[in-house]
Formats: structure tokens, sequence, C-alpha cells
């Protein structure tokens, strides 16, 4: 899009900051639209678990009008802060949440392609801002000037750090699979049939998928793992002092942490944006078919992804709604004792999976290059600086001009 | 040089920090306070505040009447108001030498066991919310939705029902009643098992539960705690099978077991699942597993009782004269009800209204051993410990 | 075992504290001299004989003698205080009375005392709390003698018969 | 030239941003503060990363400092903060004479950083139009043959740290001789702090450990609640 | 003076940086506040070393540091977290012990 901007003639940096901006817009929909769409699902789902209905008159049938309702009741109730609470942080807390939680989404591949800002270390930046939505939590819970938000904060801020590293090494063995930390690029490596998805590549990712989605929870703070806000022994943990719009924001964060993380799950172990089934290629939705043909197989991808993530948040869903909660020595204790380690062995068992199948089998250019050049270096293609300078960060040069990667190619 | 040195040394975590927990708070059930002195997520001490829905039930009874008093029985423990009814209707029948037609006496049991079935059904479905899990609630409330369809079909009310009363009850069943109960109990059965798959078989349910709060038997008795707490400790005291006379005839006819752990094990009754291994006798699991056997053991008896009732003659009962007088004596009876041993003391003076009453609360006595519970438990266990001793708030404050 | 039996065993071990007796009452009941009351309980708890392991209920009752005519004063009358004992071993049942002074030394304003029970019955702790709170009973020795169900600040002893109903409290109008 | 282009205002973006947060961290008085402040300076210097093409180290100081020292700061703060804590006033004589020395200090840096100046011009006309480039991006790794216009500096550190100079290898395909070009890796360092990391950790849950358990205290009667 | 963004404009900000962090040191009795003094001293470093990587920044890119520039701030950053750690380890201490982190206090070496 900002090529296509350039081209019109504006200056580089219109251009590139209206597409930024309007990619950002994009980001906001979707950031905005899935809390919605994960709340009436919940909603829904915890009703038919419990023998009851869920919402159903709210905008007709099936109560779809329901988080909007519910946004809209959010919006009109009084906005309370404590005496005791600090105003400046009490305030800024839930836009650091959301801002983490909305940065999350920047670097999700839709579909091929579809990347707000596709980026080699994709899945990197995911997991450093992943982790600074703890901090908004931990203000909030500070900033309330209440010993029950204090507690929530520090138990945040306990279980999120811890569980970062098995998350962190859960991801990491999708990454020796496929040997990049390019989310798209690792997605457009299970291409196919389902049987190319990373969670059927070997024993080891498929138990890393489950390590992975008991992690995820966990730092995400859903049920079982919720105890932040435990109402039953926190009131309601950090958020306990707000209420209203601000109070809003946090929830938006949650759920759209959910699904962003449901997302990556689904990029790394469950193909992405591919279907179980290739119909896009039987049906010649490719782009070598042409733009349209591409955009409509896009289109397919799109539908795919979604589906994935809002299953993975269904899951999450049912969970919450079926178990009960753990105790925080108990959730500390199952990431040292249980989750890291396990990680850590998988971890070690893919990567010797990876080199004995590339032992086995002919050595394909997409497998684990970490393996193929311990032996054999890689060719040490020298570029051509300063005569061609290829920039590391997304941001523009001239002369990776054509490259530009947007949201439409 | 700083002489403000503090002598302890706390592990990992640094200053102890007073805690309010309640009275306004999601797991306190009702208007409980707690004052928790926690290290960090350790509870150091827990110091209980009651009286907060004191409502001077006491005083009351010495301004009026025994007949006029039933009705503020029922506020008491308003989850098992037909219990409250009916521990105060024999506890002046004792002080009066009454007895009540047998008829009346199987219609007693009936509902008396049907609202403990109710009341335990809540304990459950709440203990469940208390760790997090929201789900046996509901199905918990479902069930006890139609019992109190059927409480309100009997006497109009579903909470505070009065319908036991000195002297009978208020009236005979209505026509069919008996068959909508048979029916509740024929499908009931299924709704324990989801229970017990969604928490007493729950691991994660297991871990919160078995060795938390454990309460040896010295400690529940010296304390005077009754009831399933009682029972949980691993004594078999059931005031339907060691209590007076006067209430233990109701009994006498039925048959059913008195649920509490021999050695960790509990008679079979061919419904429950096994006690798992972590569980050590006393503990909230055990407490909470006592009530989903009792429901059972109740089950059964209803299921008696509605054979009694059909097969048995006479008279209701009649529900006694407002100004009936009392002797110049005083009685003391305890009966078996959901949450422990519910006693009443009247003191007569000669006129229809007794010089005092007094109401020996099971809830009052078994949160009074919290503090003995709570002490080194982590704040998550408050709540669970709390949950497991199941009180009503009504009753612990009169 | 038999309540006769039982007054019999606190008869012969303690001639002087057992006061008075009741075997035909609905629940038996011996009559206890304050002085003597800890030494019974303990006996009354420990002889392998008798078992009296828990204690169900302290009772205060307020023996007010309304003076002829209906006037004012009535510092007439007594105390009864009732602790009901079981024994879950030996299924045998209990009543000891204590009477006492409605007020120490007659004078209006000082509560009678006894001795407290707590520490051989825990239960103890928290009725002989609320017995000194509702009809005010100082209880000696006790760990933590004050109010458990009226707020702290309350004033007087609601369930003593000469307790005036207070209209108002901290400026809220009671009726 | 005078153009504005979009890397310069990021750049100045992210500089104000991050000396706005430095001076925060000197001004405020209160600890949370200080730690959000200190939040802001290192965030905006991973964005002033980003700008000088090191994608990786930037991605690293996000994930590290903002979400792992930062966090465990306020951790430490919420730890130690009282709330009726006394005001610790550092007296202003101090005030004054640290902002004089602090800004002797400056002004020595700033006078150095300007004396130099093939600091203050860029080096190729490209990059001064659009962004600052990264030397380390000129060799992708080998298995990146696919996307040609991706490039980034993972692979080359990567390769850094098992010992391996991509970056620096000349055209031929031999491997650089590590003795005869003076270029080695930082294998060794690598392994060095990762032991010393591991030793560090030790150490810290070591002290911040208790040596005995406490002993509980009565709870005074009637506790008032704050 | 604002374009092109040189090496001299991130060596400005690194030494506001550094000064604002020494200043930190300095003036803070707080032991937290004292470590993000640190902090911000090794991140007004770490810029520079991040700049001099770049040798589009300057006009003699023959000096540019290169790769090990980034590998230095790379060291720098886990070293940093390292740091924090063990500090703030000792202020728990040090706060068990006094029920404070000032650093005024702090002047005895018994623990």
């Amino acid at each position: 899009m900002s090529s296509w901007l350039l081209q019109l003639g504006f200056a580089d940096w219109l251009a590139y900051g209206s597409a930024g901006l309007i990619k950002a817009g994009l980001v906001l929909v979707l950031v905005l639209f899935t809390p919605m769409l994960a709340l009436w699902m919940e909603r829904k789902i915890a009703g038919r678990i419990q023998d009851r209905l869920g919402p159903t008159r709210t905008g007709g049938r099936f109560g779809w009008l329901q988080s909007p309702a519910d946004g809209i009741k959010l919006l009109m109730k009084e906005d309370l802060m404590p005496a005791a609470a600090d105003p400046l942080l009490f305030r800024l807390a839930p836009y650091l949440s959301f801002c983490a939680v909305f940065c999350l989404f920047v670097v999700l591949p839709m579909a091929d392609g579809w990347a707000p800002a596709g980026w080699d270390s994709a899945l990197f930046f995911f997991l450093a801002v992943a982790g600074l939505e703890v901090f908004g939590v931990i203000l909030a819970g500070y900033a309330s000037g209440s010993k029950w938000s204090l507690f929530g904060a520090m138990r945040e801020a306990a279980q999120v750090v811890s569980y970062e590293v098995p998350l962190g090494l859960c991801v990491v063995v999708p990454v020796v699979v496929a040997g990049s930390m390019d989310l798209e690029e690792i997605a457009r490596m299970q291409e196919g049939w389902f049987t190319r998805w990373f969670i059927f590549h070997d024993p080891f990712t498929f138990l890393t998928f489950w390590i992975y989605a008991a992690c995820a929870m966990a730092g995400l703070n859903r049920a079982p793992f919720d105890l932040p806000e435990a109402e039953s022994e926190l009131v309601a943990g950090f958020a306990t002092e707000y209420s209203g719009f601000r109070w809003a924001v946090f929830f938006m964060a949650e759920y759209a942490a959910m699904f962003a993380w449901s997302g990556l799950g689904a990029i790394l172990f469950f193909g992405g944006w591919n279907g179980p089934v290739p119909v896009a290629s039987w049906l010649g939705l490719v782009s070598t078919n042409g733009p349209l043909a591409g955009f409509l197989g896009n289109l397919l991808s799109l539908l795919n992804f979604l589906l994935k993530a809002l299953l993975g948040v269904t899951v999450m869903i049912w969970a919450r709604w079926t178990l009960p909660r753990l105790r925080i020595d108990q959730v500390i204790a199952m990431c040292w004792k249980y989750c890291v380690p396990l990680a850590t062995l998988m971890l070690v068992g893919v990567v010797f999976w990876q080199a004995i199948s590339m032992e086995i089998f002919s050595p394909k250019p997409t497998g684990s290059c970490t393996v193929r050049c311990s032996s054999n270096p890689p060719r040490l293609s020298q570029g051509a600086w300063p005569e061609e300078t290829p920039s590391a960060f997304p941001l523009p040069t001239r002369s990776g001009l054509a490259s530009q990667r947007g949201l439409v190619r | 040089m700083v002489d403000s040195v503090v002598p302890e040394e706390f592990d990992l975590l640094t200053e102890e920090i007073v805690i309010n927990m309640g009275p306004q708070h999601p797991s306190t059930h009702g208007v409980l306070r707690l004052i928790l002195r926690t290290d960090g997520e350790v509870v150091r001490e827990v110091q209980p505040e009651i009286g907060y829905l004191h409502r001077c039930a006491e005083k009351i009874g010495e301004n009026l009447t025994v007949r006029q008093f039933t009705p503020y029985t029922d506020r008491l423990d308003y989850l098992a108001a037909m219990n409250m009814n009916l521990g105060w209707s024999l506890c002046v029948e004792k002080l009066l030498s009454w007895q009540v037609p047998e008829k009346c006496r199987h219609l007693r049991v009936l509902m008396a066991e049907l609202n403990r079935i109710a009341s335990h059904l809540v304990a459950v479905g709440t203990y469940g919310l208390d760790l997090g899990n929201f789900t046996p609630y509901m199905y918990c409330f479902r069930e006890r939705e139609k019992i109190v369809n059927l409480f309100e079909a009997v006497c109009g009310a579903r909470l505070t029902y009065h319908y036991i009363v000195p002297g009978g009850v208020m009236g005979d069943l209505p026509p069919g009643w008996l068959r909508e109960c048979s029916r509740f109990l024929d499908q009931f059965q299924a709704t324990l098992n989801d229970l017990h798959a969604l928490l007493t078989n729950n691991y994660i349910f297991i871990r919160r539960t078995a060795g938390v709060g454990v309460l040896p038997l010295g400690t529940a008795i010296s304390y005077g705690c009754t009831g399933p707490v009682l029972r949980a400790s691993g004594l078999a005291w059931d005031l339907r099978r060691h209590g007076e006379p006067i209430y233990t005839q109701m009994y006498a006819p039925y048959d059913f077991q008195i649920v509490a752990p021999q050695d960790g094990q509990y008679p079979d009754d061919g419904l429950s699942p096994p006690v798992p291994d972590d569980a050590v006798v006393g503990d909230c699991w055990h407490r909470f597993y006592v009530r989903m056997r009792e429901i059972v053991q109740s089950v059964r008896i209803v299921r008696q009782a509605i054979q009694w009732y059909q097969e048995a003659d006479g008279s209701v009962g009649e529900p006694m004269k407002i100004q009936q007088k009392l002797p110049v004596a005083e009685a003391y009876l305890e009966t078996e009800a959901p949450k422990g041993q519910l006693g009443f003391l009247i003191v007569g003076q000669g006129a229809s209204i007794p010089r005092r009453v007094r109401i020996r609360s099971s809830s009052f006595c078994n949160l009074s051993v919290l503090p003995e519970l709570c002490r080194g438990c982590l704040v998550a266990d408050v709540p669970a410990i709390v949950g497991s001793l199941d009180l009503v708030l009504g009753e612990v404050d009169r | 075992m038999e309540t006769s039996q039982i007054v019999r065993y606190l008869r012969e071990r303690f001639p002087r504290a057992i006061l008075g007796e009741n075997l035909q009452a609905f629940d038996p009941w011996v009559q206890v001299e304050p002085a003597q009351l800890r030494e019974v309980c303990f006996y009354l708890r420990d002889e392998p004989a008798l078992r009296f392991q828990m204690l169900h209920l302290i009772t205060a009752v307020d023996y007010l003698e309304k003076p002829p005519g209906g006037g004012q004063g009535g510092s007439e009358g007594h105390f009864e205080v009732f602790y009901h004992l079981s024994s879950l071993e030996h299924g045998h049942r209990l009543v000891l009375k204590v009477r006492l002074p409605r007020w120490k030394h007659n004078q209006p304003g000082q509560l009678p005392e006894l001795p407290t029970l707590s520490d051989i019955w825990r239960t103890a702790e928290w009725h002989e709390r609320e017995v000194y709170d509702l009809s005010g009973v100082c209880f000696i020795g006790h760990p933590d003698l004050r109010r458990i169900l009226c707020p702290e600040d309350w004033q007087g002893h609601p369930l003593r018969k000469d307790y005036p109903m207070s209209h108002q409290y901290q400026g809220i109008p009671g009726r | 030239m005078n153009e504005p282009s979009l890397p310069s205002i990021l750049f100045f973006l992210f500089a104000g941003l991050a000396c706005a947060g430095a001076v925060g961290v000197l001004v405020f008085q209160r600890i949370v503060y200080m730690a959000g402040a200190l939040l802001v300076s290192l965030a905006a210097a991973a964005g002033l990363f980003f700008i000088a093409g090191a994608d990786f180290v930037g991605l690293v100081q996000l994930m590290v400092y903002v979400g792992g020292t930062v966090v465990l700061l306020a951790f430490g703060v919420m730890l130690t903060a009282r709330r009726n804590q006394p005001a610790w006033q550092v007296p202003g004589v101090q005030w004054a004479v640290g902002l004089a020395v602090g800004g002797c200090l400056l002004v020595v840096l700033l006078w150095t950083v300007l004396a130099v100046p093939q600091w203050q011009t860029a080096s190729a006309p490209e990059a001064a139009e659009g962004a600052p480039s990264a030397p380390g991006v000129l060799v992708r790794s080998g298995s990146r043959q696919t996307s040609p216009s991706q490039t980034g500096t993972i692979g080359p550190l990567g390769w850094a740290m098992l010992g391996v100079r991509t970056e620096q290898a000349d055209q031929s395909d031999a491997l650089p001789d590590v003795r005869q070009t003076g270029q080695c890796g930082y294998l060794l360092p690598f392994e060095i702090i990762s032991v010393h990391l591991v030793l560090v950790l030790v150490g810290a849950a070591f002290l911040a450990r208790a040596k005995r358990p406490p002993e509980p205290r009565p709870l005074e009667q009637g506790a008032k609640v704050g | 003076m604002f374009h092109p963004i040189t090496l001299a404009h991130y060596f400005v900000v690194g030494a506001v940086l550094f000064t604002c962090g020494v200043l930190c040191m300095v003036l803070k009795r707080n032991a937290l506040g004292v470590l993000m003094g640190v902090e911000l001293v090794l991140n007004g470093a770490n810029l520079n070393w991040i700049a001099l990587s770049n040798p589009a920044l300057r006009s003699d890119p023959a000096w540019a540091v290169g790769l090990d520039g980034q590998l230095m701030a790379l060291f720098v950053i886990v070293l940093a977290a390292g740091e924090a750690a063990v500090a703030l380890a000792i202020a728990l201490n040090y706060y068990r012990l006094y029920l404070s982190v000032d650093v005024d206090q702090a002047n005895q070496l018994k623990g």
C-alpha cells in the first residue's frame, strides 16, 4: 500500500505514515472486534455448558448484539477512582495493557502476505511484546491503592514472568523445525494437507503443542490459572477498583490476547492459514494465477485462520467453565517443575529429530539450517554494502520498496 | 546506626500486611468478615469478625410466644428453614411433653431431608464457586430449584417456609405432590454424577482440597464442631441416631448410613467414587465428600419417607395455639440440621411468653474453629476452608 | 450412664461444690458452686467414666423479679448460667447450672464474674464472649473477652431484663 | 535534504521519549513513577535500536529489559514500597552540586561528540534520504533464500554466537581462517555469560531466601485494618 | 542539524541517558532508584554501541565496529538482567533487615 501511495507521488514520510495509520486502523478494528466476538462466544458457550441459554434477545436472535450492549453499558457507568489510588498510573495502566496486546496483532499473519508488518523476527517480536502486557496489570494493581489489587498484581507478575520461560521454549520448537522466526514463513512451510502441519511433524512437536496450550492459558491468566483476578479469593485482583470504560479496556485486552495467542498457536502448530485440505490450490486460487485469484485464496485463508484462532478461544472458554482454579504455589510449581523441563526436553528432542531426519532423508532447502551448517557453513554471499543498503527494520528504503509487504500486497 | 532492626526474617516476602476479607467479599458466604494477617501469600492468622447479620433473635424470642417465634427460626439458617422449624417445634413439644401423630412425623422427615438435600446442594455448589468453578453451582441451583418448587407447592414459600410448627405441620400435602417428588428423586442421581466428575474426582479440585485445612477429631470436638464437619473428621456421630428419643424416634424406622470415614474409607453406597490417595481425614475434601454422600443418604430417606407417609394413617397434627401457656421449666433439644447440631433452649416461666430462648448455632461453633484451620495456609486456601465449613451467617449471627 | 450416677460421682468428689440437683427435669441438671466450677469441669471432661468431651452451649438466664406494682428498680433476682454438656463416648448428657447475682456485690454496673472454661472446651471461648456481650457476665481468665455480635461501642447488655431499649445508635434512629 | 523523512521523524520521537524518560527517572520522587519513566526510556531506546538497524538487539531490549528487568524492578517496588513512606528528601545542596557536576559531565560528553566531524555526516546518500542501514544485515542465513527482501541481523548474530562471523567472510567459499584474519566469533563469551547467568540466578535466589522461619506474632486485639 | 540522522545524534541521546543515570545513582536514596540509575547508564552505553555498529551513520564507514557492537550490546543487556536480579535480592534482604530501602542507612556490612 505504501508503494502505491508513493507512486501517487506522496512524500515518503507521508506515504509510509498514512499507510501505517491505515494498517493500524485495520488492526484496531480487529483488536476491538475479536473481543466482542470472543465475549459473545463465551456467553453462549458458558450458557450451554451450564445448562442455560446465554443471551437470547439482544439484537433479535442469539443475542448477537450482547457485547456491544455490554460495552455501551460499561461506557455509561460511573467512572470511579479510589481516593487512595495514584491518579496518573491508575488511568494509564489499562491503556498500557491494551497497547501491548494491540502490538501482538501487528506481526500476526492472517493469510499469505496479509500481516500488518511481516518481519523475519516476527515471532520474537510477539514474545517480547507479550511480556509487556504484564506491566499494565502491575501498575494497575499498585496504583489502585488496594491490598487485593496489590495481591493480584504480585501474582500476575510472578505468574507471567514465570510462564514466559516455558512459552519461549515451546515456540522455539516449531522454529527449529521451520528454520525461521518469520511467522509467514513458518505458516507457508505447512502448506498442503493437514499432515504437513507442524503438530504432526514429529512426536516432539505434538507434545510441545500441549505444553504450549497450557502455558499460553497460564500466561494469559485464563482459568484455571486466573489467579490474578480470582474472584473468590482476591475479589477481582488487579481489576478490583476498576469500573466502566477502563475496566472494559482491560477486559478487551484480555480477550484480544486470547485471540492473539490462539492465532500464534494456529500458525506455529496448525498450519496457520492453510486449511486441512488444500482446497484453494485445487481451485487455482493462488497468486500465480493472477491477483484476483490470489486475493480470493487469501480470503479463504483468512477464514481458515480466524476459525482456527476462534477454535483455540473456544477451548479456553471450555476449560474455564469446567475446571476449578489452581493455587498460586501449584501454578508456579507447574511452571518450573513440569513445563520448563518438559519444554526443554522437547526442544532437545526436536533438534535431534531434525538432525537424524536430515541424515536419513535428503536435505531439503527448507530444513534446519542449524544442523546442516554446523558441519558445512553456509555459502557466505557477501552483500553489497554500501552500494545496496537493505534495511533490517521494515522501515522503507527506496531500494527496498518493491518488496515492501503490507496488509494488501 | 539503625536500631530499628526487625528480628524476624520471612521466607522471600517481606512485610506482613493485615487484610480485610469481607464483609463484602465474594467468598465469605454472606457478611462474614475475616481479618487476615498475611506474609505475602501465607496466612499467619485469621480472625473472624461476626455480627453483621445479628438480628437479636434471642431477644425477639423473649417477647413473643413460642408459636409466634416459629417464623423467626426460618431466618436462622435460611437455606434449611425446614430443619430450623423442625428443631424449634420438637423443642417446644419436648417442653410441653407432646407427641405428634405418626403421619406427621414421616411428613416432617420427608421435608427435613428434602431440605437437607437442598442445603447440601448449595454447600457443594458454592464450594465449587469458591474454588473457581462456576458450572457445578449452576447445576446445584438447578436441582435446588426443583426442591424449592416442591416446597412452594406445599407451603407457598420458597425460602422461609414456616411449615413445620409446634404440634404438627401447617397442612397436608397437595394432591400429586408425592409423584412430583418421586420424579425429582429419579432424575437426581445424574446431577450427582456430574458433580462427582466436575468436582469430587477432578484432579485440580483434589489438589486444592486434599490435605488442606485438616481438622483433627479432638480439635473438632473441643471446638464443638458438629454435623458434616465433625463426621468428616472421622466420628460417626449423627443425632438422627444418637440424639434424644423425641428426635430419634422419628428416624427409627428409616434405613440410612451415617456418613463418616472409618480409617479413611467410607461405607459403600454403590454410587460415590472412591477416596483419592491424597485426602487426609478431616480435610476440606472429606468435608465436601461427606456432604455429597449425605445427599445420597437423604435421597434414600426421602424415598422411604414417601413410603411410610403413604402407609401411615391419621392426621398430620394440629398447629399449637398462639397463647399456649408454657410450664415453669426449661427444655433443651438438639437436632441434626444440615450444617450441624442445632439446639434450642426454652426457659418457660408459666406464661405463653418464655423467659429465655437460646439458640445453639452449629455454624457458630463450626466457624470458631477457623483460626485454627487457617494458620499457615495460603490466601487461596482461606476460601477453600471457609467454604468447606458451609457457613450460613444468618445462623451464626442469629 | 444414668444422670443420678453422674451426680453421685460428683457429690463424692466435690461434696461442697454441688449445691443442688434436679433429675426429674427434661434435662437433668446439677447446680455448681461458681468458685469450684473449673475443677468440676476438668473432672467431668477427664474422668474416664464421664468423659464430657463436648460443651454444647453456655446460656445466661436473667431471673429478674419484677417488683410488685411494676415500679422501677428491680435489682432483685439472680442470674443462672447453664452449661450443656455431653459425652460422645458414653452418650450421656448433663446440664450444669451456676447461680450468680445480677450484679457483682449487688452494685448495678458491676458485671458478675465467673471463671472461664475456654481452656477446657474451646467452644466456650466464643460462647463466653457471646454471653458477655449479650447478658453481661464477665469471665475471668478469658483470653479475648470482647463483644462478638454487637458492635464494639455498644452500650449495655441487651439480654438483661432491665436493658433499656435504646432508640438510637450513633445518631441512627432505632424505630 | 531538508525534507523530513520518516526515519528521522521517528528518531526524534524516540530520542525525545528516551531522554524524557531518563530525566523523569531523575526528577520523580515516587519510586513507581521512576519505574514508569524507566520503562518509557528503555522502550524508546529499543525503538532507537530498530532505527539503527539492530532489530534483534532491539527485540532483546524489549524482551529482557522492558519485559523482564523492569518487571523485576516493579516487583521490588511493590515489595518494599510502603504507603506512608517518609519522603526521602535529598538536600537541596546535594541536588545543586549533583546537577552542576552532571551538567559538566554532559557538557564534556557533548563537546567530545561534536568534536569529531566524521560523526556528523552520514555516509551513503541513499541512507541519508532513507533509513540508516545496518551493517550486519548484508548476509542472509542460508534458509532465507525464498524471500530475498527479508533481511535481518538474527542470522549473523546467531552465527557470531556460535563462532562464525558470516558478515566478515570474504567472497570466496572458503572458511575464513580465524587465525589469519584475527576475526573470531563470540562462542567463548557466550558460554561464559551463560554460566555466569546461571550462577547469578542461583545466587540471587539464595540471597532472597530467608534464613529461618518466622514466629507467628499474635494479632493485636481488635486490630484496626487500614 | 536535524537531518540526516548521524552518529552524533545517537551519542547525544546516549550522553543524556548516561548523565541522568549517573545523577540517579548519586542523588537517589532509594536503593531501587540507584538500581534504575545503573540501568540508565548501561542503556546509554548500549545506545552508543548500537550506533557505532552502523556504518551508514558516519562519514568514515570503515571505522564502524559492525556486528561486534550489537554483540556487545546483547551481552550488556543480558548481564544487566542478571545484575538487576542480584541487586534486587540484596535490596530485599536489606529491606527485611531495616524495613527500608534507604541506602543512606546502609552503613554496615553485617547481615
